[in-house]
């Protein structure tokens, strides 16, 4: 390839993620691209329609800035952490405006992405029939799912569910070389089959590596270059949340944003100080360090634990 | 509660039941909190080749600190094999996976869950978090495990919003939709244990926990709820499963002390 | 998990292949195992079907041997290499007796397994539509494969597969631990989807590794012990063909059998040389050894080529 | 056959003209034999970011060596991502990929493709190997490039048994069976460049190769084949693109010299 993809959160966001669009958002828990969530809310990107298998606070975020009229998902909650109030609030009593999520079960948003990576146009499940997702529907109607008897004559019958192939996605992986070959390990999240499900793919990295390493090891990408448009180096990129193998969930601060986000006030005074008064990642970090200090920030950084190296020779 | 001349809490008996309900050598979808306790204490008394499986695709997980989450990276290294959620929950679709824990907002008395709404869909009067993998390891798992917090608006006639089937209409309902996995074994509320019957799939009351009523229970179920003929009191923990509960899963009372 | 799985390639045979099972075979060209394919010839198994995306030699082998019934497959050949003339033989002549093949193209056969493991009852497809495979079938009929139209109004129609889930399979991979955790990388072939939607499997590998050095490496793993009946263990149980890491292909040998297998007499001679003639793996790599020389064996084997290691730590 | 002062194949000229038909930037799956000479050919010449994919699922193979196989080691170290047949023919599938090379024993003048039997299918004369990725190949690339040995047993009426769609029975039939695909684009056979017409999607002669004439192409089709207007011979390759076939791609002979 002849050209590198690497270009700011900012240049990426604001070239490919445009007001009305589908954006896919990658990672389960793990590995959550902060970086590019934070900048789509600074650019006061609307309309979005955001889809992904599970979603926590980078949703709650994205809503309660009023960029999110619609959400495909099984879940936006963050476990034993707590609710997300903005997600609430906007769901109980449209603030700030009204939004609508089309509901399914968290395998069947995976596999909707794993058909829409290889083309398959609907897929046939043992879950969700005869739960309440089959009959309600905000948006989708006779699109959202449907109930067929097995062509096999098993004599059962399945919820059908179309393929989701996104317009963008964005998400946060350990490291990439210049050209948008993604590497990622750890707990994969809706990936591979989402990233690869998208038209076009933002992917923020911890770590730039060259071409040569990418090659080392194959078998650990997930994501080839041509599926990429832009590629952000931004360490601690999905903090608070963890990344394998560089630093671990920053619980404290979560737990902070969720007591912080029960009230409207008070979350406005969250995002001002963690995403509008910072213009860029970098800011967001120096400001961490300076509040927390370099002991917490050093806490979170995660040891060192080698996979080991196997040989491709031949 | 104090029984046996030592303490327990009932979050501790909870999970101690938890653990209780799981056999030796069985494939586990572990959870979060009060299921992930109760696995791991089977795993550490009378389940030591439970196999434990995380929805974030983590297969015989093997963590030295307890997981805050089912993404916890700690869960990770050590692990037997790590993918992401179609590993995780494509053998629970595939109906490979024995035993599922299940929560939710409201339950009725076929075991159906809701974990979208409270009131209408459309206009909520409470959201919640929607199924997650729930709804797909209420399909999916031989059998699921369900924790509640047991009040009358929690233990409810029809639940506003059917997001896991438990036995549908009761009956052969569910038989009748095929889904690989068989349904609820079991109800443990923060009241009692709660079993469902062979042929009518209706919950009853198997027994009440240490310090409750049977007449509390029922008063804190909307539907006329069965009492099993012989209901007792729920078997105690031993010393030495509050001793593991205590001192190595949750040595900092983060999971049982939160209550 | 309790108990050793490791036993003889005689024993895992002997043990979990039964006459008239529906038997999985893994490897796409790469790392395929015919330590087990030549120890089923040895024992004589009748009646068996076998399926995998795309077969080589290896079925040839057991083809000629009389084991084949059936085949599931969307290919028996040797790409550059050559026909496969004991298949021609049978498909042609009824040599050494009448078989069947069920014709799918490639991704038709991956997906299939694919829909297995992940107990997705059928899928549609892009691809088989319009060509014969939809009309001619050998013995599954009307369960081959159908023409459905989109239930989601695209106006199209898809042709349908069913799910497949052999009772039974095996597969050649670089290494496991005692209990059955296997780790594979390079080429994939049907890989990790098939291997999966067996009931139950027996691998052959190069190495047996500890549980902690599959541990270090978790996203390296592509079947978990609970699905693995039996391990092998058999250094270079994969030739002639090769095993990324270990050794590489042995051409010479494949145009050997090839030239042998043109006709019946010359192929009884080659099998009687090396399969039939040799009780176990041992004994064949001693054989190959005294008739190619040392020098030829180590040029089969792989150069050093490390694919670097990444911390999994937080 | 000498040209312009310098000899080249029969081989070498169909390696040439398969190259000739790859753009650069594209995304070729690639086979064994002449399609992946052709590949590299153009990878080295007027196509230096043609991303070479195998049905393997290898992706952006950088191999040192000319692969023997589709599924040869030397294709994997290097390689910017390597998976599984999912992975490799997965994104063909899904339409992903803009070129693709098809063989087989019989073409008709649609330019549907036989790789099964000749004769009955189920009592065949002749038995090939089946599809492999052929049909997913010709129904996924947006086109596909042909590579035939033009014989007049091989250039058919109808084929013994359709193995890979061209444009089924021409016209819009291929257009109303909805492929992500195109169809084929080019058949490059042992004698000539053949193209399809655009509406009727009947294959035509577009040039000759040096030494053969169009009498014997006609002779050696079984159909009465269409001759373009302005038939010409097919270009020639360059010294360039021999010395790199010879010297660089197959230094050893052994993938040009066979026939």
């Amino acid at each position: 390839m002849e050209s590198s993809k690497i270009m700011t959160a900012k240049e990426a966001v604001s070239k490919f993620i445009k007001d009305g669009m589908t954006v896919f958002v990658g990672g389960f828990f793990h590995a959550i691209s902060y970086t590019i969530t934070h900048e789509i809310i600074r650019q006061n990107k609307r309309n979005l329609t955001i889809c992904q298998s599970s979603f926590n606070e980078h949703a709650d975020q994205m809503i309660g800035a009023g960029c999110i009229d619609r959400i495909i998902s099984s879940y936006v909650w963050m476990e034993v952490f707590g609710p997300l109030y903005c997600f609430r609030r906007a769901m109980e009593k449209s603030i700030p405006h009204k939004i609508e999520m089309e509901d399914y079960s968290n395998f069947a948003m995976t596999v909707r992405f794993l058909a829409g990576a290889l083309g398959i146009p609907y897929l046939p499940l043992n879950s969700l029939k005869g739960s309440d997702m089959m009959t309600h529907s905000q948006w989708m109607g006779e699109n959202k799912v449907k109930l067929i008897e097995d062509p096999f004559g098993s004599g059962i019958s399945h919820a059908v569910v179309p393929a989701l192939k996104p317009e963008i996605g964005y998400f946060h992986a350990q490291r990439a070389d210049e050209e948008g070959n993604v590497q990622m390990w750890g707990i994969l999240g809706d990936a591979p089959w989402s990233v690869r499900a998208c038209d076009k793919v933002i992917v923020s990295v911890e770590e730039i590596v060259s071409r040569e390493v990418i090659g080392r090891d194959p078998n650990r990408t997930i994501l080839p270059a041509y599926k990429v448009a832009a590629v952000v180096k931004e360490p601690f990129g999905a903090h608070p949340k963890n990344t394998q193998g560089y630093y671990n969930v920053d619980r404290d601060f979560i737990f902070d944003y969720i007591k912080m986000s029960k009230k409207e006030e008070t979350w406005k005074e969250f995002m001002e100080e963690w995403v509008y008064s910072v213009s860029d990642r970098t800011e967001y970090m120096n400001k961490y360090i300076k509040k927390f200090g370099f002991r917490k920030f050093m806490d979170l950084k995660a040891e060192n634990m080698q996979s080991g190296s196997v040989s491709y020779g031949y | 509660m104090s029984e046996r001349g030592y303490d327990f809490t009932l979050q501790e008996l909870m999970a101690v039941a938890a653990s209780r309900e799981i056999h030796d050598k069985e494939k586990v979808i572990v959870g979060t909190g009060l299921p992930l306790l109760g696995s791991m204490l089977a795993m550490r008394t009378h389940a030591p080749n439970m196999i434990a499986i995380y929805e974030s695709g983590t297969i015989e997980a093997k963590p030295s600190i307890t997981p805050f989450s089912v993404a916890d990276s700690c869960l990770v290294p050590g692990a037997a094999m790590q993918g992401g959620l179609v590993e995780g929950l494509g053998i629970v679709h595939a109906g490979e996976l024995d035993v599922g824990f299940l929560g939710g907002a409201q339950v009725d008395k076929f075991g159906n869950l809701n974990a979208h709404v409270i009131g209408d869909y459309y206009n909520p009067t409470v959201r919640f978090a929607g199924s997650g993998g729930s709804n797909d390891i209420g399909c999916g798992c031989k059998r699921t495990i369900v924790m509640m917090l047991h009040q009358k608006r929690r233990f409810v006639e029809n639940v506003d919003f059917l997001t896991t089937p438990g036995y549908l209409t009761g009956g052969d309902a569910r038989e009748k939709m095929g889904y690989p996995g068989n349904g609820p074994a079991v109800v443990v509320s923060t009241l009692g244990i709660l079993r469902f019957h062979p042929v009518t799939k209706e919950m009853y009351l198997e027994s009440y926990h240490p310090g409750v009523t049977v007449k509390m229970i029922i008063e804190n179920t909307s539907w006329n709820l069965k009492i099993n003929d012989d209901v007792k009191e729920t078997e105690h923990p031993t010393v030495e499963e509050i001793r593991i509960l205590r001192e190595e899963l949750d040595p900092t009372g983060i999971f049982l002390n939160k209550q």
